[in-house]
């Protein structure tokens, strides 16, 4: 086969301007997360950015398993609280003895720890798949958990072990004290884990993981052992949680049992769902997500678990692909320039949608009002949008937005579903003819 | 010529039942041999056995002249014999391009690498993209093999079969539900794909027997009842009521 | 000694009865839908409230009624408008819609009973001790509670084997389309199998809750303790279940019985370890890690038994 | 007007909610008495509730934006890892931070390490740790000759490890005679059946138990034991928490379970039975922390001592101020380890007289049966502060 | 007339495959449908039991069923046999027979027995899950688990793909048997010497419309059809 046959075959390299386009993106996020501190430069939000980052790779490291080799893990907070611990030991030891290495290297005590555990644990789990595995992740997770508690020399029981990252020997004269320094730590890992993490999927071992989740099977029968590639998966998966825990430690300069528990674990398999298990920038986009969305509910309405859970059930029953697959779903038509086409119906839906949430708001919100705080003023806000509890004038407005929200959504819905199909149908066209 | 292939008094049991009896079998090097028998005869249960995919309960199997009765499917497969499947069984949400490329990342050295870029690996992407062309499929380089035709995805089986480069080619019905050119072509893509390979291949389909097999062998109930040249089957008795029945005679 | 054993064994059958109690339903859910239900506890939780608000009203024996038929509807329900959608999104899918389920009934539970435990009694005839011995009594809502256990453990075999619903169901969940083509209305009989599924749990809220606490947060506090039973029973398996809940309530009642531990066989550590960590485990007692048990036999039985007790399948 | 904030770090969602508001519906009630008064130097108090879900981590996220809303006090109780890694926290902010320092007043978390070898000059502490407790509960048990034989059981975390330890250590020494015939360790909030433990309570012929459970692991405990027909003395440090009084009523434990604290709402003095009843007809709750009154007024008192609402001023009026407490009684906040020191109350739960309090609707109330006084609850400290 | 089809039209997204088919076949009769691969003969069918959303109008015993969920379909007495078996693997022989059961109060003429007598593969496997079957004996087991629901039509989707020509023979037979016992079938095939065989009358099918319609004799006689249609 000459080479201009099989190069006309295959699919194109990446040309100069794609290639450019790639790096950009890379580069330009590093710019982003440079400039970021100085466009919100609070307390507060520089502590929200460090954790979105932590978030970020773990749940990217969560996705290695899920989205990449089909492993439902219940247990991931394992490898990312056992990060955390060690690099909290380590930041006590390496502070105590005054050895000369500074905290940025922490992370990679973190990732260690997560890998060597992951390679402990893994080899025995990643002989099963599917809920087999999914369960002893769960009764693992369920131990691991549970002896936090009674080896208290190590995890330092209920109140966990806690560190002072300023002691530690001092590079370019970084004392690690100030938010702001720990920040730019954390933004540089998550750069270099975002960018290893993807490099992974792009990699032999990356395809195969791929091809064990689709079917296990056949990998056999192409001259690989499916465990090997699962524990593989599994101990890079297990290296880059113990990264995020060890950043954890770091921040928060304690570790404690709240690092492994079921509730770390959830929130990373919601993280990584919501985003899109499906498109590797997915678990990032849920990442920032629930960790926004964590972080900020709980300030706007005292139920905010009841939206929380609403707004997953939402995701699941309307966006199976998560945010991502949502927003991919449009890729086609941006390329065939037809995106404005949808806009309008978009709209229309959107109106009667809003109208539905905001009456669901009001009534969640006055109903909570006189079953919780029954002898409280009327006058409540939730979402920063202040009314009265007690007025009959809400209780219309909530029944009439409902109802009438619903029923027009409803139509408006069936009809962007309907546009959709053409529009797509033409956009399909249009980039064939090309 | 050496042989490929060698069964020797290999048994299969499930529980009770006695699913293969005794089979004793040679197939030399460069062979196109196939293996014909009645539904249930225990065709693709050879198959298995001889891929590693079980184990049989007595007897050994020998790829040239090595035991391999026991091994992992990996394990044969890195022994260069590949097989392909009755049931069509891809890799569905990957494009067929991932597909073949799966394939023949083994087979290329590249193993478990995770410090390799999958895309700056010449060897592999010619030899996918040779493949890819050799099963007739360039133009659907991009379609997740799960939205295939039912003919494209016995295509893309066989590619994957034989994109690993193995010199024994294991064919499990390979035409199965093609219409009569699909076949003609399908049996055009075998004959030359497996130029100086070692075929061992089940099929019903007795023109696709007749015209690719160098030998052939009769399977019935487990047990091996006829082996020779195609002339020497078609004229066989004990072959005609076995399998053939009248139409084909 | 035999005073303890007898006693263990009686703690470890009651114990292991109300797993099962709680657990039937998710066997039903999680083992025949294959729905990785998340949200049996609060379907449990959903129960005890219903019970203990119709109690009020009615008494305590048409709350053992009706409030497992109304958490059974809103099963139905929820997999009528909800986990039918999800389904075709795999187990995941279903898992988080689950997920969420269980925070919206947690929070909906604490809207409207409030986040204190609620005032939920033992109907008052059954409010004596049964039997007694070795001076411990049993009470007669214990002997209840276990016999409403093994009454149910009967009907769902007798119904499972009697009807064919379980291997309508199972076929469905790799062929639907097939099944729907030989007569069988797949939709109806899954909202069934999850609505059933739902009321039992309901069941055991009603009876549990008043022997428990009744509180917005008790189907957080009961944890995957319910997916143990069912998994090392083996999916799909009911008396699989059932073994596994006795056999659950027995090892941790028995393990809490034992104070040994690897100080008390081998003597303390030397003073130069006794202040590591090793001296944790060296003195952890069985009994302090008996309520963890279970999930270390749950892990073992998956990695040497991956189909579970008397399971058919494996995932 | 700018206002005195106090940042209130409790979970006000999930499992511990109901606690948290119940808290948080105390301090408001304070402030606004506080505030009635005219403030605390001329400025209004207010009350910022911040929402900590019982996960130290986020406790810590709440922490920083309330100190960047310009909050200069947090005050927090539920959880000793909370509590732990918030006083780390402030520790190190207030090092890193300083002129912009900020104090943590805790309410409720008991850790003795908190006001021991983890001390700090931000933390002050007005609920006695449970050393405090337990000493006062061993000089009780030491003058009650019908104790004999005592059994422990406890969450195995770090409370409950350390009401252990020095329940055995206390005993020891004040009551050689006392047998500890069982001392049991189980997982926190993981139990629902506690038959087994209830067997082994019977089998060991203990007359009293021990423990520090809290939660469902108290009711569940004390309903087990009632089933079972276990007849024992509890002697408990949160059988008065949300739904503890309602399981021992279920229970039909008679004034068989005691309670350690600071205060409860019979005891006789006229001025707390006043106060509780005011504070039961606005907020609709019985006063669960007595302290909290403790803590608010004499926060106010030494604002107006220092003449200033700087943390680290106010920190150090407070230090060593002698208080006349609410329920009685003088205590005073040590210099060493910032530890409230006050009465202690032993007392039972049960029937009542007419016009007492009662607890949760059940018709049962506390009723006195020990005052252990200030002196006798003073315990030593390892504490070595670094003072700014 | 058992089942009457007119104007019947099928899409997959926006590929329009069924163009307009008319058919019908009559109580008792046997009728095939040939054709080439993807013509749309198995849409068709499957448009019929409602698997693919059907636009047009199919009588069955003069009842409207388009549109109906399959399983009312399935128990108005239409039989359907699917191309790719899809027995349940998980579940035995004997349990696949018995889902195919509608209603076991009022079981039909098919007894369970009687089949597994007729196949003696079958038989030997009976309490086998039906995964581990061979290729052909899971296309007996599909095809015998439809007769279970005691179908009075029943329609047969490429029955003979995969087995060998002897059980060709055998399931040729068993359709001629399941045709003296009075149920009319529907076969979907592209060998045509089974259907040349047994078929009262056969159809013709290309790009999703009926292109002959006649007795298979008509068929053999008409070269200019099979040479156009059929690549024979
Ligand atoms: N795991 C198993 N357990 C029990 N019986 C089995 C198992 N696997 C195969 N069999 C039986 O062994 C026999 C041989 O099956 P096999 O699949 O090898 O047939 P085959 O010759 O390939 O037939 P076909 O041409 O129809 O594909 C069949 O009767 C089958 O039911
Ligand atoms: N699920 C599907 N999605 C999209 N197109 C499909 C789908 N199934 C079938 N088709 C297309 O519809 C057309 C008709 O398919 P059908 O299965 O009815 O053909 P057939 O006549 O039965 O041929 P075969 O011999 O392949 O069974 C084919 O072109 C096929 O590619
Ligand atoms: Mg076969
Ligand atoms: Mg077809």
């Amino acid at each position: 086969m000459t080479d201009l046959a099989s190069s006309s075959v295959a699919p194109p390299r990446p040309t100069l301007s794609d290639r450019m386009k790639f790096y950009g993106i890379w580069i330009l996020t590093g710019l982003v997360l440079l400039v970021l501190p100085k466009v919100f430069s609070s307390g507060g939000s520089m502590t929200t950015f460090s954790l979105v980052g932590i978030s970020i790779i773990f749940a990217l490291s969560y996705n290695i398993l899920l989205g990449q080799t089909g492993m439902l893990s219940f247990g991931h907070a394992v490898y990312y609280g056992l990060g955390g611990f060690l690099a909290i030991h380590a930041i006590n030891i390496v502070g105590f003895h005054k050895w000369p290495i500074p905290l940025p290297l922490m992370p990679l005590i973190g990732g260690v720890a997560g890998l060597f555990f992951a390679a402990l644990i893994g080899w025995v789990m990643t002989q099963r798949s599917g809920t087999a595995f999914a369960m002893i992740s769960l009764g693992l997770a369920e131990l691991v958990a549970s002896s936090a508690l009674i080896l208290r020399s190590f995890f330092g029981g209920e109140a966990g072990i806690s560190a002072n990252r300023t002691k530690l020997f001092k590079v370019f004269g970084l004392s690690f004290g100030p938010q702001i320094q720990i920040y730019y730590l954390i933004a540089a890992w998550t750069l270099i884990a975002i960018i290893a993490m993807y490099a992974l999927t792009r990699t032999p071992l990356g395809r195969m993981c791929n091809a064990v989740r689709d079917n296990p099977e056949r990998v056999q029968f192409v001259g690989y052992d499916p465990h090997v590639v699962r524990y593989i998966a599994f101990c890079f998966s297990g290296f880059f949680a113990g990264i995020a825990g060890a950043l954890a430690a770091i921040n928060f300069e304690i570790a404690n049992s709240a690092y492994l528990g079921a509730v770390q674990s959830g929130t990373v398999l919601f993280a990584a769902y919501i985003g899109g298990i499906g498109f590797f920038i997915g678990p990032i986009v849920g990442a920032i997500f629930v960790t926004v969305l964590s972080l900020g509910l709980s300030d706007l309405t005292q139920v905010w678990q009841l939206y929380f859970g609403l707004f997953f059930i939402a995701v699941v029953l309307f966006a199976p692909g998560g945010i991502t697959g949502l927003l991919m779903m449009h890729r086609p038509l941006v390329r065939a320039g037809m995106l404005s086409r949808m806009l309008p119906s978009y709209a229309m839906a959107a109106l009667p949608t809003l109208a539905l949430c905001v009456g669901l708001m009001l009534m969640i919100e006055t109903i909570v009002h006189y079953t919780v705080n029954p002898n409280e003023d009327p006058h409540i806000q939730a979402f920063g949008i202040p009314f009265d509890a007690a007025s009959p004038i809400t209780w219309v407005t909530a029944a009439v937005l409902i109802v009438g929200g619903f029923l027009l959504a409803r139509r408006a819905w069936s009809r962007v579903g309907e546009t959709w199909d053409t529009t797509l149908t033409a956009a399909r066209a249009k980039v064939h003819a090309l | 010529m050496s042989t490929a292939i060698e069964l020797r008094g290999v048994e299969k049991s499930f529980g009770v039942t006695k699913v293969i009896q005794n089979i004793n079998l040679t197939i030399a090097q460069g062979e196109r041999h196939a293996l014909i028998g009645p539904n249930g005869a225990g065709k693709s249960t050879t198959f298995n056995l001889i891929s590693g995919y079980m184990r049989p309960t007595t007897g050994s199997i020998l790829l040239r002249g090595e035991e391999i009765a026991g091994m992992k499917p990996f394990q044969i497969n890195r022994r260069r014999l590949s097989r392909s499947f009755q049931v069509t069984n891809v890799f569905a949400n990957m494009t067929v391009w991932e597909n073949l490329r799966c394939a023949v990342l083994w087979a290329t050295g590249h193993r478990y690498a995770f410090w390799k870029n999958i895309d700056n690996l010449p060897v592999v992407r010619e030899r996918t993209a040779q493949i890819l062309e050799d099963i007739h499929l360039t133009s659907r380089r991009d379609v997740p093999a799960g939205l295939l035709t039912y003919a494209e995805q016995r295509a893309l089986e066989i590619g994957i079969t034989i994109a690993g480069g193995a010199d024994v080619i294991l064919l499990d019905e390979p035409t199965a539900g093609m219409s009569n050119a699909e076949t003609e072509r399908a049996v055009t893509l075998i004959r030359r794909l497996t130029e100086g390979r070692t075929l061992l291949i089940v099929e019903h389909d007795m023109s696709v027997v007749f015209g690719l097999a160098d030998r052939i062998s009769v399977l019935v109930y487990g047990q091996i009842i006829a082996s020779g040249t195609p002339d020497e089957i078609r004229g066989n008795l004990k072959v005609k009521e076995a399998y053939l029945g009248e139409e084909a005679a | 000694m035999l005073e303890l054993i007898v006693i263990s064994t009686l703690n470890g059958v009651l114990y292991g009865m109300l797993l099962f109690l709680m657990a039937s339903g998710l066997t039903v859910i999680f083992s025949m839908l294959g729905v990785l239900n998340f949200a049996h506890a609060s379907f449990y939780m959903l129960g005890a409230f219903f019970g203990f608000q119709i109690s009020r009203w009615f008494g305590f024996w048409p709350a053992l009624l009706i409030a497992p038929l109304l958490a059974g509807a809103i099963g139905a329900a929820v997999e009528r408008f909800g986990l039918r959608r999800v389904h075709k999104n795999g187990h995941v899918a279903e898992l988080l819609f689950t997920f969420g389920l269980a925070f919206a009934i947690e929070e909906i539970v604490g809207i409207i009973w409030g986040k204190v435990p609620v005032d939920y009694r033992q109907p008052d005839i059954l409010d004596f001790p049964a039997f007694t011995i070795f001076s411990t009594n049993y009470p007669a809502y214990k002997m209840f509670m276990l016999a409403v256990s093994v009454v149910i453990f009967i009907a769902l075999l007798l119904a499972l084997k009697r009807t064919r619903i379980g291997l309508i169901v199972q076929a469905a969940l790799t062929h639907p389309h097939m099944v729907g083509h030989l007569g069988h209305n797949v939709e109806r009989i899954f909202m069934l199998v999850f609505g059933v599924g739902t009321a039992l749990a309901a069941v055991a809220g009603v009876i549990a809750g008043p022997s428990l606490v009744t509180q917005s947060n008790m189907a957080a506090l009961l944890g995957p303790i319910l997916f143990v039973v069912v998994v090392v029973g083996g999916l799909g398996s009911l008396p699989g279940a059932f073994i596994a809940s006795l056999l659950i309530g027995l090892l941790q009642t028995f393990a809490v019985s034992i104070n040994g531990s690897l100080a008390s066989l081998f003597g303390p550590l030397g003073p130069d370890l006794a202040a590591t960590w090793l001296n944790d485990i060296w003195n952890v007692t069985i009994a302090q890690i008996a309520p963890i048990m279970p999930y270390l036999l749950l892990v073992l039985i998956l990695i040497f038994r991956p189909m579970g007790l008397l399971g058919t399948r494996e995932t | 007007q700018e206002t005195v904030k106090i940042g209130y770090i409790d979970p006000l969602s999930g499992g511990g909610a109901s606690v948290g508001e119940g808290g948080l519906k105390t301090f408001q009630y304070l402030a606004d008495e506080l505030n009635a008064k005219g403030g605390i130097l001329g400025k209004k108090v207010e009350i910022v509730p911040l929402d900590n879900k019982t996960n130290p981590q986020e406790s810590l996220i709440q922490a920083q934006k309330a100190i960047d809303a310009g909050v200069r006090y947090v005050t927090q109780g539920n959880g000793s890892s909370v509590a732990g890694a918030l006083s780390d926290f402030i520790t190190k902010y207030n090092e890193r931070n300083p002129g912009k320092e900020v104090l943590y007043f805790n309410y409720a978390a008991v850790d003795p390490i908190l006001t021991n070898d983890k001390c700090s000059f931000a933390h002050f502490r007005w609920d006695a740790n449970s050393d405090i407790k337990m000493e006062a509960l061993t000089n009780y048990m030491k003058d009650t000759p019908a104790i004999k034989k005592v059994y422990l059981i406890n969450q195995d975390y770090s409370f409950g490890q350390s009401v252990r330890s020095t329940a055995r250590a206390m005993l020891a020494k004040k009551r050689p005679d006392i047998q500890i015939v069982g001392d049991e360790l189980h997982p926190l909030l993981k139990i629902t059946d506690f038959a087994p433990y209830i067997a082994k309570i019977q089998a060991s012929g203990a007359d009293s138990v021990v423990t520090g459970n809290w939660g469902q692991d108290i009711a569940l405990l004390l309903k087990a034991a009632a089933d079972a027909g276990l007849k024992v003395n509890w002697y408990t440090y949160y059988a008065g928490g949300a739904g503890g009084p309602t399981a021992i009523k279920q229970a039909g434990l008679d004034h068989k379970v005691f309670q350690i604290t600071e205060g409860f709402a019979n005891v006789d003095h006229k001025a707390s039975q006043d106060y509780e009843k005011a504070f039961r007809a606005k907020v609709g709750l019985s006063l669960w922390y007595p302290r909290a009154v403790n803590e608010m007024r004499m926060f106010a008192a030494a604002a107006e001592k220092a003449k200033s609402l700087d943390p680290i001023k106010v920190g150090k009026a407070l230090e060593g101020m002698k208080f006349e407490v609410l329920d009685g009684g003088e205590g005073f906040m040590r210099a060493d380890d910032h530890q409230f020191f006050q009465p202690i109350y032993i007392s039972s739960f049960g029937e009542i007289k007419p016009g007492q309090f009662d607890e949760e609707n059940t018709g049962w109330g506390w009723t006195q049966v020990a005052k252990v006084d200030t002196p006798q609850t003073i315990v030593p400290t390892t504490c070595k502060m670094d003072r700014p | 007339m058992m089942l009457e089809i007119k104007d019947l039209h099928a899409y997959y997204g926006k590929s329009h495959i069924l163009q307009g088919v008319d058919m019908h076949i009559d109580a008792g009769e046997v009728v095939s449908l040939l054709g080439r691969n993807g013509v749309g003969r198995s849409t068709t069918v499957k448009a019929i039991m409602g698997e693919v959303p059907p636009h047009g109008h199919i009588l069955f015993k003069g009842k409207n069923i388009a549109g109906l969920p399959s399983y009312k379909i399935a128990h108005l007495g239409l039989g359907y046999v699917p191309e790719h078996r899809d027995i349940f693997p998980g579940l035995t022989v004997r349990q696949n027979l018995m889902l195919g059961i509608k209603n076991p109060r009022n079981p039909g003429k098919w007894k369970l027995e009687d089949m597994l007598d007729m196949f003696s593969n079958l038989k030997a496997r009976a309490d086998t899950p039906a995964g581990v079957l061979s290729g052909g004996e899971k296309q007996m087991l599909t095809i015998c688990r439809t007769l279970m629901g005691d179908p009075e039509l029943v329609m047969i989707d490429e029955p003979t793909e995969g087995l060998a020509p002897i059980i060709v023979q055998q399931v040729g037979d068993l359709i001629a048997e399941i045709a003296r016992r009075g149920v009319a079938i529907l076969l979907v095939e592209q060998k045509l010497s089974i259907a040349m065989r047994i078929s009262h009358r056969v159809y013709v099918m290309g790009h999703g419309k009926i292109v002959f319609e006649g007795s298979p004799d008509d068929l053999k006689a008409n070269s200019a059809v099979r040479k156009e249609w059929l690549e024979v």
